[in-house]
């Protein structure tokens, strides 16, 4: 038996299950097994917003929030840049004006490569420019006061804001709809999303921004990672279903399975 | 047919700024004169109030500041009414930051609750303000699994010296954590609360309390929602303060934004029952 | 090379942090700490290249005499003052306390209370009975509100318990709900990020 | 030591920012921008100057006590600035990749339990409680919009006949939540006018008020004069 710590084996056994699950399905796809993924209509938008900014040959500006690579915005920063790399390859090809901020100077570096992979890849290296990488500041608000500036002096046409936000979002947001831009929010921290439901055109509800990456890509491998959180919900949903009408009969089965 | 001049589209599409200077309005009158709502007082803050004090006089006591400056209207008056009760009750308070702008705060608190921070006799032995450790998360696990892995405090003293924290070895000693923040209480609750079992106090802004409800009260023992909070903390302390004041400028804001809805709406729904015809 | 060893590190560094949290060994329980402290380092230094490229940005804008020069001119100045003053002084010296209290401070509460200000605006505007879904969001907004400010209380002594019901029962399915669809999505990122698929952080543009 | 005037020169200070950025909410102008500006180059620099005293503080020091342990995050950060460098930039990786993969574990192990297992855990309901109307209706809400809602985001394919009844019971959960959420914050953001107007009733900042009232109607006039178009309505 492995020295767990204590209270946390019931975790390890679904953390294992799910993995295994979703490393499977990878596997699968590898294969050739494609899996089938539903129209996603806000992440579609996406592609709506860059041409939008093509169309009026005015700027598009994207942020993965003030997010950084460690602790619990990470994974949403990580998204964030995957989805960057997406655009950067859209607007390099139509040569749409792009501005990227972020208030992490870690990030930095990532965004940069990201980007300039991107241009290179459409075949556009001269395209890319330098001061469109915009380290603004570390501190939450300052960074806000600095991208809302942006949006309204810049004239900003899209404003795709997709990663980690916290107290800024409605402000970032409703200042983006005060210039006039066509907007786009995602993020998975939850008590966030409301402000981006209200202001924005569209919004990547919590886990639809993990999934935006992968769903963009159209990579079989990726896709079914996706398919993956759907067969971890289905185990979650069926915990939930078993344990809620055993619990009605006074069986605590699997309550007992998550005390261990 | 309504026309782009009619009073329904008027209604519908009033310019922003006028819906900014009414809220600024809506706030600044009140303030001056305050009509006085009575506010009453919610169980959260009342188990607050009970958990502290049911503590012995002499339990170590952490604050921990992972507030920014920008929460600071609505999670400092939270702050200088629990630290008030701390004081009454002789609890020993460590002051920790996770935010850079935290130790302003924690000193600030002190001052005004004890009448002074670093040059106070009981510094170091009743009270202490061990400064900022960045890091978020990784900060917080590592100070939960040693808190002496900090070594100088915010005012550059030799921490190890300092009386109060002699009988540390982990957050086990901690007999209740109060979370100070306006982003998140979960980071806590995993480092603290799930690995050492430590009680958490949630002194937050009324954003964060969705969030810290899914852990009350199991792991969050009580929470004081923002201002509200602090304004039934202060009554509950005696200390009435400026979170009582706001009170009435906080009811007036909520009533000008509902009559805003509202306006919005009739004007929406005028124009819409009447276009089919 | 260029990708093989980043992505090998951060597999080996995951995996470590992982078993740190569920298993009690005391080697990996130092090791795993010890590594949550050094980053905490490592990432403190690159404040650094934040700063590099943010004067370089600022410098050109002023050299090249684009519009907002003096605007850029402004910002050089007063974060050379604020680094100078800071490491000459120290952090909590009385002046530089000073400085960060009359001008961070009042600043930092000025931007964050916007969003008092837009949130009125963006409510007059989406909260507008247009379907269903928006119906039920203004509705749950204005309860809430109500059961908040005490002149909600003066209305209806029942808005308080109501908003508090909406808060315990349905928001607490809700949130709990949207939660455990981030645990997953942040596995799946996970397993696609130790697989070798999600590459966008290693700068390869996913 | 800071003296009387001082502190009334800071309140004046502070004052006068908050006024500048809140010209912002007439229109973006060069008075905000500057505050703006103010404002990125004092929270960056403070910023700079609290990074540096940590690393000075918990890794210099102990170096230079002897711990040797601290050289290694000091020397792999300086990778980091690889990234500066046209023919090494990727090394730049090296560190990044480190970082990455600590913040990402810690994360991704504790919140698999404290988000995922912990909330199925807390659901574990009894969908019927005897002689208890109230709890029994609150316990299927709360059971059924949990699932309803994690069956919303279902990926694979759109959901049809009974899972589309309980995916829209989710979806309308979620409205609630979302309506909640914002109505309890509006409280906070007000919380924070309240705080700035506090501020600027301070004497000798209360001398700004009427001399930004007056400010702002020169510009209000200043701009019905330049367009006398009316101005756009609701922002778009």
């Amino acid at each position: 038996m492995l020295p767990f710590a204590p209270g946390v084996v019931h975790s390890f056994i679904l953390l294992v299950i799910s993995s295994a699950v979703m490393i499977v399905l990878l596997y699968a796809s590898r294969k050739g097994r494609v899996p089938k993924i539903r129209k996603l209509a806000a992440i579609d938008a996406i592609d709506e917003a860059i041409g939008r900014a093509t169309e009026m040959g005015r700027p598009l500006h994207f942020t993965p929030g003030i997010g950084d690579f460690y602790g619990y915005d990470a994974p949403m920063t990580i998204a964030g840049i995957s989805v960057l790399g997406h655009v950067a390859r859209r607007v390099a090809q139509y040569n749409t004006p792009l501005i990227v901020t972020f208030a992490a100077p870690e990030i930095e570096p990532v965004i940069t490569d990201v980007v300039k992979q991107a241009y290179l890849a459409a075949g556009r290296p001269e395209r890319f420019n330098p001061d469109s990488i915009r380290f603004i500041s570390t501190r939450q608000f300052a960074y806000t006061a600095g991208v809302v500036g942006i949006l309204h002096r810049e004239k900003v046409a899209a404003n795709l804001m997709i990663g980690y936000f916290a107290g800024e979002s409605i402000i970032i947001a409703e200042a983006g709809f005060l210039a006039g831009a066509i907007q786009i929010g995602a993020t998975a921290n939850t008590y966030q999303i409301p402000f981006f439901v209200v202001a924005c055109d569209h919004v990547l509800v919590s886990e639809e921004l993990y999934a935006a990456g992968a769903y963009l890509s159209k990579d079989p491998v990726q896709l079914a990672a996706i398919t993956g959180q759907d067969w971890v919900r289905l185990i979650a949903a069926a915990f939930l279903v078993a344990g809620c009408v055993l619990a009605t009969f006074g069986i605590s089965w699997i309550a007992d399975f998550f005390k261990m | 047919m309504a026309t782009e001049k009619d009073w329904t589209h008027k209604l519908a599409t009033i310019d922003p700024r006028v819906i900014f200077l009414l809220l600024l309005i809506s706030v600044a009158a009140p303030l001056l004169m305050p009509f006085g709502l009575p506010v009453g007082i919610s169980p959260p803050t009342t188990s607050t109030f009970k958990f502290i004090e049911g503590l012995p006089s002499g339990s170590l006591v952490v604050s921990a500041f992972d507030m920014s400056a920008a929460v600071a209207p609505e999670c400092y008056p939270q702050v200088a009414a629990f630290t008030t009760h701390l004081k009454n009750k002789n609890l020993k308070i460590i002051e920790v930051a996770f935010d850079s702008a935290g130790p302003m705060f924690a000193d600030q608190a002190l001052r005004d609750v004890f009448g002074a921070s670093k040059d106070h006799p009981l510094y170091g032995k009743n009270f202490i303000n061990l400064g900022y450790i960045a890091g978020g998360e990784a900060a917080m696990k590592t100070f939960a699994g040693n808190p002496k892995v900090i070594q100088k405090d915010f005012y550059g003293k030799d921490v190890k010296d300092l009386e109060i924290m002699q009988p540390l070895s982990s957050a086990r000693d901690f007999k209740l954590l109060i979370v100070i923040s306006g982003s998140q209480v979960d980071n806590f609750v995993r480092q603290f609360g799930d690995p050492h079992g430590v009680p958490i106090v949630g002194a937050v802004t009324a954003v964060l309390v969705t969030r810290v409800m899914p852990y009350y009260p199991a792991k969050v023992v009580g929470y004081l929602n923002g201002l509200r909070g602090a304004a039934e903390y202060e009554q509950l302390v005696k200390r009435p303060g400026i979170a009582l004041a706001g009170m009435d400028a906080q009811s007036a804001a909520h009533l000008l934004v509902i009559i805003f809805i509202i306006v919005g709406n009739v004007g929406y729904i005028v124009r819409k029952t009447r276009r089919p015809s | 090379m260029k990708l093989k060893v980043p992505l090998a590190i951060t597999i080996i560094l995951v995996l470590l942090q992982v078993t740190d949290y569920y298993l009690k060994v005391p080697v990996i329980n130092t090791v795993a700490a010890n590594f949550t402290v050094a980053i905490l380092v490592m990432s403190a230094i690159a404040v650094g290249i934040g700063i590099i490229s943010l004067t370089r940005i600022h410098v050109r804008r002023i050299v090249k005499k684009r519009p907002h020069s003096l605007e850029s001119a402004i910002m050089l100045i007063t974060l050379a003052i604020f680094i100078l003053v800071g490491a000459v002084l120290g952090s909590g010296d009385p002046s530089y306390i000073y400085m960060f209290q009359n001008i961070i401070v009042p600043l930092d509460s000025a931007m964050f209370s916007l969003a008092g200000f837009f949130m009125a605006s963006a409510a007059y505007r989406a909260f507008r009975v247009r379907s269903r879904e928006a119906m039920i969001l203004l509705v749950a907004a204005v309860i809430v509100m109500l059961g908040q400010a005490p002149i909600g209380e003066a209305f209806w002594s029942g808005f308080p318990i109501l908003s508090q019901w909406i808060l315990d029962v349905p928001n607490t399915g809700g949130v709990r709900a949207l939660i455990m669809g981030i645990a997953i999505g942040m596995l799946s990122l996970t397993i696609r990020m130790l697989m070798g698929h999600e590459k966008g952080y290693l700068g390869t543009g996913a | 030591m800071i003296g009387l005037d001082a502190r009334l020169v800071g309140i004046l200070l502070s004052g006068g920012l908050t006024l500048m950025a809140y010209s912002f909410l007439y229109r973006e102008n060069r008075v905000s921008r500057i505050a703006e500006h103010i404002y990125l180059g004092a929270a960056t620099g403070y910023g700079v100057v609290l990074s540096a005293k940590y690393v000075y503080d918990n890794a210099a020091v102990p170096l230079a006590k002897g711990n040797t342990f601290w050289a290694i995050p000091l020397l792999s950060s300086l990778l980091l600035y690889f990234y500066f460098s046209k023919k090494h930039f990727w090394l730049y990786r090296l560190p990044t990749a480190a970082i990455i993969g600590v913040g990402t574990g810690i994360v991704v192990a504790a919140d698999f339990r404290t988000r995922l297992t912990e909330q199925i855990k807390a659901t574990l309901l009894p969908l019927f409680v005897a002689n208890d109307p109230y709890n029994t209706v609150n316990n299927l809400i709360i059971v059924f919009g949990v699932l309803g809602a994690l069956i919303f985001f279902y990926f694979s394919k759109e959901l049809k006949g009974p899972t589309r009844t309980l995916a829209d019971f989710g979806k309308y959960i979620l409205m609630v939540t979302f309506g909640a959420s914002f109505g309890q914050t509006f409280m906070a953001r007000i919380s924070l006018i309240i705080g700035r107007v506090q501020s600027l009733y301070i004497w000798p900042a209360s001398i700004l008020l009427p001399l930004a009232a007056v400010l702002v109607g020169v510009a209000i006039a200043w701009d019905r004069r330049k367009q006398r178009t009316p101005r756009v309505s609701a922002g778009k």
